[in-house]
C-alpha cells in the first residue's frame, strides 16, 4: 500500500467521521460549524488528489459562504434540532443499505484507481488534456483570407496579458496552462454560461423570498 | 441567422429573461415576456419546417466538434416536445398578467417574470441539447426556478413553502442521482455527447453484463422517474401543484413532467438502445423475470390505479387535478413500455394532449381562485350559474381527462389501447380502461357540485373571470377538442417521433435496426 | 485487498454519499435535511474527482520542468474537475434556495420540524373541514 | 461590532488586500487555480466582511442593494453577450474567435477573460446579496425599521 493510498485513506475516513457528526450533532449551531470543518478536510483531500480548482471552490464556498449562510439561518430558525424519537431511522438504514451495496456493486467493473488506460483518460481527453481540438470548419479564420493557419489551433503565442519578455505565457505556445479553466471556458463554456445563471437565479430567489417590501406597497 | 435558430430557441429567452431584471412596474415585464415567449413559439415552427424537410437539425457551440464540445440536436422526438414548451408557455404568459397580478406582491414582477422565463429556458435547453452534463445542469436551472415559483404562492396559501421545501430536497436527490449515472457512465465510455456514448456503450463487450452499466442505468431510471412524477416516487407533486399560484400550476403541469418524460425517451432509447433497455436487460430470479419494460409497466399501472383512488378524495379541485397528473403521467410511461410504434405513438401524443387538457383545467381552476379566493370543492357549488364559460372549460377539460370520443385524450387512449393489444397485455389495457373510469368519477364529483348544486344562500355575487383568462383557458381547452376531431397532424407528428425513438439508436450505430421496427403505414407488432 | 487498494477511493464517495442520504430520511429537521444534502452531493463530487487521476499525475496545469520545457505528463484529467465546479456552483445555489424556503416556513409555522408541521397541516386541514 | 477597535483596524487592513487578491484571482485563472468563480467569493467575502463589522446600513449607504442586483444581471449578461456577439457576427454561439475576426487567436484569450469576469462579477454580487437577504429581519417583525440590523 502506497504512502499516498494511506494519506488518503485517513484523509477520507476524518471526512466520514465528520460527515457523521454532522449529520448527529444535536446543536445546529454545532453542525453548521463542523460543516465548515468538513468543507475544509474536503478541500484538503482534492488537493491530495490534485484537482486544485475545486479544492479553491469548495474552501471558497463549502467554508465561506455555506457557512455565512447557515449561521444567518440559525439567526431566524432557532440553534436546537428537536429530540428524535429514535435514535436511529431503521427505514433509513435499509434504504442506505441497499443503495449503497448497489452502488458498490456498479464499482466492481471499474477500471482501476489511477488506471492510465481507463476510458475516462483516453477517449476523449487526450485532446482536452494537449489541447489540440480543432475547431469545425466555418469559423472567422476561413472568411478572413489573411489569416494563415488561424483554424488549427485555437489558441496562439500572445496573450492579453501580453507578450512582454517577463510573461510566461509564451512558452506555452500560447495555450492556456491550467486546463480547468481552458475546459470550462471554451470547450465547456455553455455550460460555465449556465452556471453563472444558476448563480443568478439563487440570488435573485433569496430576493423573491426574503427581501422585506417597502412601506409604500406593504 | 436563420442557421441559428436552434440557439435562439434557448439563448433568446434566455437574453430576455436576464434583462427582464432591469425593468420595473407590472405591466413592463408581463409585455417583454409575452413578446419572447411568442418569439420563442416562431423560432419552434420554424424549426418544426426545418426538422421536416431537412431532417434532424444539429448546431455545435462555440463551433467545437460535438465529441469535446456542446452541441444541439434537434430530431423529430424533440421538436415535437419544444413545441409543446414554446406554445404552452406562450399561452400561460399570457394568462400570468391577470392571475400574477393578484397573487404576487407588486413590486416583485420583473423578478417573478424573470424566473418564469428562465423556467422555459431550462425546459427547453433540456430538450435540443446533445450533451449529459448540459442536461444536469439545465436540469438545475429549470428545477430551481421552478422551486422558487411554487414557494411564491405563500402569499396565498402557506402550504406552498413545505410543498417547495419538499420539492427541492426530493428533487435534489433525483437529479443528484441522475448525477451518479452519469458519472458511472462517463467512467465507462469517457465521453459527456449522447450519441458518442450510445456508440461507447454499444462498443462495449456485453453492456448488459458490464455491472457499472447496469448501475448507471438504474440510477438514471430512479433520478428520471422522480423528475417525471413516475407513481412511487412522485410525492412531490401533489401539493406542489396544489399550492402554487395558478399560472404556475398551469405552466409546470404542461411542461415540466413532460420534459422528464422526453428525458427518460432520450436516455432509454437514444443512449441505451431499445434493445438494451428492454430485451437485454432482464433477469430472472426464481419464477420472476424482472425486465424493465415489466418494472416499468408495474408502476405506470399502479400509478394510474392508486392516484385515480387519491384523486377521488381530494376535496380542493387542484388537488384533484394534481393526483389526475400522476395517473395521467402513468399512461404516458405505458406507452413508452409497450415498445411498439402504435403504444410509443400514443405516449408521445398524449404529452400534447395533455399538456392542453390539464393546463387548461388548471387554468379555469386559477379563474375560480381569481373570483372565489377558494378552490374546496363545497365552495363551487352552483358554478354553472355564477360563471359559466368557466364551469364549462372544467366539463370539457374534464371530458378530455376521461378520454371521452371527440377530444384529445380520446384519441391518445385509442392508441394506447391498440399499442396493449398488439402487445398482447390484456391487464394494462383494463387498467388503461379502469383508469378511465376512475376519471369519470372524479371529473363528475366536480360536475356534480358545479351543475347540480344549488349556490349556498349567503355566497358573495361573483361575475366571469376576466377576458385574458378565459380566452387562454379555451384556447388549451377547446384545442384540446379540436385536436380530438382532427388527430391526424399530431398523431402524424407523434408517429415520426415514435419511429425516430425506435430507429435513432440503430441509426447513430450504423447499423440496421436490429428491432423488427415498423413502417407507420404498416403497423407490425414489434418483438419485445 | 488488492480489491481494496484500487477501489477504495470510489467506496469512501459512495460511503459519504449514503451518510447523506441517510441524514436526508432520517431527520426531521428541514436545515439538517439541507446540509445532508449538500453531504450526499460532495460524496458525488468525491467520486467524479477520484476518477480523474491517474497514476503518477499531476495537477492539470502546466508547467515547466528544469529544462525550462514544458512538461510532458502525464496530467490528471481535467474534465471531471471541470464538471464538478459547475456541479459545486449547483449544490451551493440549491442550498442557498432551500436556506431561503426554511426561513420561510419558520415565519411562517413558527417551527422547521417536519412532524410538526405535518401536524399543523392536518390540524388545518381538519379545521377547514369542520 | 462597531465599537471593537481590534476588529475595525484589522478589517481596515484585511480588506484592501482581499480585493485586490480577488481581482487577481479572476486574472490570472488562466495560468493558476482560480477563475471567475473563486475571485468572486474572495471579492464578496471582502464587502462581507466590512458589512459585518460595521452593519449593513453602511454597506447599503456605499452600494445600495439594488445595484448589487444589477452588477449580478450585468455579470451573467457579460458572458450572454459574449456568446451573443460571436452569434451576430455570423459565427456559433460562444466562438471567442469572432471576437477579433482577422485574428482568430487572438479573440480567444479575450473572450476567456471577458467571461471570467462576468462570473467573478455576478458570483461576487450575489454572494454579497445571499448574506444580505440571510439577515434581513422577518417581513412580520414590529420592532425593526428599515435598513438596521
Amino acid at each position: 500500500m502506497s504512502e499516498q493510498l494511506l494519506v488518503d485513506l485517513g484523509l477520507l475516513s476524518l471526512i466520514a467521521a465528520l460527515a457523521i457528526a454532522v449529520i448527529e450533532v444535536r446543536s445546529l449551531f454545532g453542525a453548521a460549524m463542523l460543516a465548515g470543518i468538513y468543507s475544509l478536510v474536503m478541500a484538503l483531500e482534492w488537493t491530495t488528489l490534485h484537482a486544485v480548482d475545486v479544492a479553491f471552490t469548495e474552501a471558497a464556498v463549502g467554508a465561506g459562504i455555506s457557512t455565512v449562510l447557515l449561521i444567518g439561518a440559525l439567526v431566524h430558525v432557532g440553534r436546537d434540532e428537536k429530540k428524535p424519537r429514535r435514535r436511529v431511522d431503521l427505514r433509513g438504514l435499509v434504504v442506505v443499505g441497499i443503495t449503497g451495496a448497489f452502488l458498490v456493486y456498479g464499482t466492481l467493473d471499474m477500471p482501476a484507481f489511477g488506471d492510465p488506460q481507463a476510458p475516462v483518460h483516453t477517449h476523449r481527453a487526450v485532446r482536452l488534456v494537449e489541447q489540440q481540438v480543432g475547431k469545425l470548419p466555418g469559423g472567422p479564420g476561413e472568411r478572413h483570407a489573411a489569416v494563415e493557419n488561424a483554424a488549427d489551433t485555437a489558441f496562439e503565442p500572445t496573450s492579453v496579458v501580453g507578450s512582454d519578455p517577463l510573461d510566461l505565457v509564451d512558452d506555452f505556445a500560447g495555450h492556456v496552462p491550467n486546463m480547468v479553466t481552458s475546459v470550462l471556458a471554451t470547450y465547456r463554456g455553455y455550460d460555465t454560461m449556465f452556471e453563472t445563471v444558476v448563480i443568478l437565479i439563487a440570488g435573485m430567489s433569496m430576493m423573491l423570498l426574503l427581501q422585506r417590501r417597502r412601506k409604500d406597497v406593504r | 441567422m436563420i442557421d441559428q435558430a436552434p440557439v435562439l430557441l434557448v439563448v433568446v429567452p434566455l437574453l430576455a429573461g436576464i434583462c427582464c431584471l432591469f425593468l420595473r412596474g407590472q405591466l413592463l415585464p408581463w409585455i417583454w415576456a409575452q413578446i419572447t415567449t411568442l418569439a420563442v413559439l416562431g423560432i419552434a415552427i420554424h424549426l418544426l419546417f426545418r426538422v421536416l424537410n431537412e431532417g434532424a437539425v444539429t448546431y455545435a457551440m462555440g463551433n467545437w466538434p460535438q465529441e469535446w464540445g456542446i452541441s444541439y440536436k434537434i430530431d423529430a422526438i424533440n421538436i415535437f416536445v419544444v413545441l409543446i414548451v414554446a406554445f404552452i408557455g406562450c399561452v400561460t404568459t399570457c394568462y400570468a398578467r391577470q392571475s400574477i397580478a393578484s397573487e404576487i406582491p407588486r413590486d416583485r414582477h420583473h423578478q417573478f417574470y424573470s424566473m418564469w422565463l428562465l423556467a422555459l429556458v431550462g425546459l427547453l435547453g433540456i430538450t435540443v441539447t446533445n450533451d449529459v452534463f448540459n442536461i444536469y445542469v439545465l436540469l438545475e436551472v429549470s428545477s430551481l426556478t421552478i422551486y422558487t415559483l411554487v414557494a411564491m404562492g405563500k402569499t396565498r396559501d402557506k402550504r406552498a413553502l413545505t410543498a417547495a421545501i419538499r420539492y427541492v430536497i426530493i428533487g435534489s436527490v433525483g437529479a443528484s442521482f441522475i448525477l451518479v449515472g452519469i458519472g458511472y457512465l462517463l467512467m465507462v465510455t469517457g465521453t459527456l455527447n449522447l450519441e458518442d456514448m450510445a456508440r461507447a456503450i454499444a462498443a462495449l463487450p456485453e453492456p448488459e453484463r458490464n455491472r457499472t452499466v447496469v448501475v448507471a442505468f438504474a440510477f438514471l431510471f430512479v433520478g428520471l422517474s422522480v423528475k417525471m412524477a413516475l407513481w412511487p416516487v412522485h410525492m412531490w407533486l401533489p401539493n406542489a401543484y396544489g399550492a402554487a399560484p395558478s399560472a404556475v400550476s398551469a405552466l409546470i403541469a404542461a411542461t415540466a413532467t413532460k420534459v422528464g418524460i422526453y428525458m427518460a425517451v432520450r436516455f432509454l432509447f437514444t443512449v441505451f438502445g431499445p434493445d438494451f433497455t428492454f430485451l437485454s436487460l432482464s433477469t430472472t430470479v426464481g419464477q420472476f423475470t424482472f425486465s424493465c419494460s415489466g418494472i416499468l409497466l408495474t408502476c405506470a399501472c399502479l400509478g394510474v390505479l392508486v392516484t385515480g383512488i387519491q384523486a377521488m378524495q381530494q376535496r380542493e379541485l387542484k388537488w384533484i387535478l394534481a393526483y389526475s397528473s400522476v395517473g395521467q403521467i402513468g399512461y404516458m410511461v405505458i406507452g413508452l413500455a409497450l415498445v411498439n410504434h402504435a403504444g410509443l405513438t400514443g405516449g408521445i401524443v398524449h404529452l400534447l394532449n395533455h399538456a392542453l387538457i390539464k393546463g387548461g383545467l388548471f387554468m379555469a381552476a386559477g379563474c375560480v381562485v381569481f373570483r372565489l379566493g377558494s378552490q374546496r370543492l363545497e365552495d363551487l357549488a352552483g358554478l354553472s350559474k355564477r360563471m359559466p364559460i368557466t364551469a364549462a372549460a372544467i366539463l370539457v377539460g374534464g371530458l378530455g381527462l376521461i378520454g371521452f370520443p371527440l377530444t384529445a385524450g380520446f384519441i391518445s387512449k385509442w392508441y394506447l389501447v391498440s399499442g396493449a393489444f398488439e402487445a398482447g397485455l390484456w391487464p394494462v389495457a383494463a387498467v388503461l380502461l379502469t383508469g378511465s373510469l376512475f376519471a369519470l368519477i372524479y371529473v363528475w364529483r366536480v360536475v356534480e357540485v358545479m351543475y347540480f348544486t344549488a349556490p349556498p344562500e349567503n355566497a358573495v355575487k361573483v361575475r366571469e373571470a376576466p377576458l385574458s383568462m378565459l380566452i387562454c383557458t379555451w384556447i388549451l381547452v377547446g384545442g384540446s377538442v379540436v385536436l380530438g376531431i382532427f388527430a391526424q397532424p399530431t398523431v402524424a407528428l407523434a408517429g415520426h417521433a415514435a419511429k425516430q425513438a425506435l430507429t435513432g439508436h440503430a441509426q447513430i450505430l450504423g447499423l440496421p435496426p436490429v428491432t423488427t421496427v415498423p413502417d407507420p403505414a404498416v403497423q407490425e407488432e414489434v418483438v419485445p | 485487498m488488492s480489491l481494496f487498494a484500487t477501489h477504495a477511493n470510489y467506496w469512501f464517495a459512495i460511503l459519504i454519499m449514503m451518510i447523506g442520504l441517510y441524514g436526508i430520511i432520517a431527520k426531521r429537521n428541514l436545515i439538517k435535511q439541507a446540509i445532508a444534502l449538500g453531504i450526499f452531493q460532495t460524496g458525488i463530487f468525491l467520486f467524479y474527482v477520484s476518477m480523474a487521476v491517474i497514476n503518477g499525475g499531476t495537477v492539470p496545469v502546466w508547467f515547466l520542468d528544469e529544462a525550462g520545457k514544458k512538461y510532458a505528463g502525464p496530467y490528471d484529467n481535467p474534465l471531471p474537475h471541470c464538471l464538478m465546479l459547475t456541479a459545486i456552483v449547483v449544490s451551493v445555489s440549491v442550498f442557498a434556495v432551500a436556506i431561503a424556503i426554511i426561513v420561510n416556513i419558520k415565519h411562517a409555522y413558527g417551527t422547521i420540524e417536519e412532524d410538526e408541521i405535518l401536524n399543523l397541516e392536518a390540524e388545518a386541514a381538519a379545521g377547514s373541514e369542520a | 461590532m462597531k465599537e471593537q477597535l481590534v476588529l475595525r483596524v484589522v478589517a481596515k487592513c484585511l480588506i484592501p488586500p482581499i480585493l485586490i487578491f480577488g481581482c487577481y484571482i479572476i486574472t490570472h485563472g488562466e495560468l493558476s487555480p482560480g477563475g471567475g468563480f473563486q475571485g468572486g467569493i474572495v471579492l464578496a467575502s471582502a464587502f462581507i466582511l466590512h458589512a459585518l463589522i460595521h452593519g449593513r446600513a453602511t454597506l447599503h449607504q456605499a452600494f445600495p442593494r439594488n445595484l448589487w442586483a444589477t452588477i449580478a444581471t450585468i455579470g451573467a449578461l457579460i458572458f450572454a453577450g459574449v456568446g451573443t456577439y460571436s452569434l451576430l457576427r455570423g459565427g456559433q454561439f460562444l466562438d471567442y474567435g469572432w471576437i477579433v475576426p482577422s485574428h482568430p487567436a487572438k479573440g480567444e484569450p479575450w473572450g476567456m477573460t471577458l467571461v471570467e469576469y462576468g462570473v467573478g462579477l455576478t458570483v461576487c454580487s450575489v454572494m454579497v446579496l445571499i448574506y444580505d437577504m440571510i439577515s434581513e429581519p422577518a417581513e412580520d417583525d414590529p420592532t425593526v425599521d428599515e435598513d438596521s440590523a
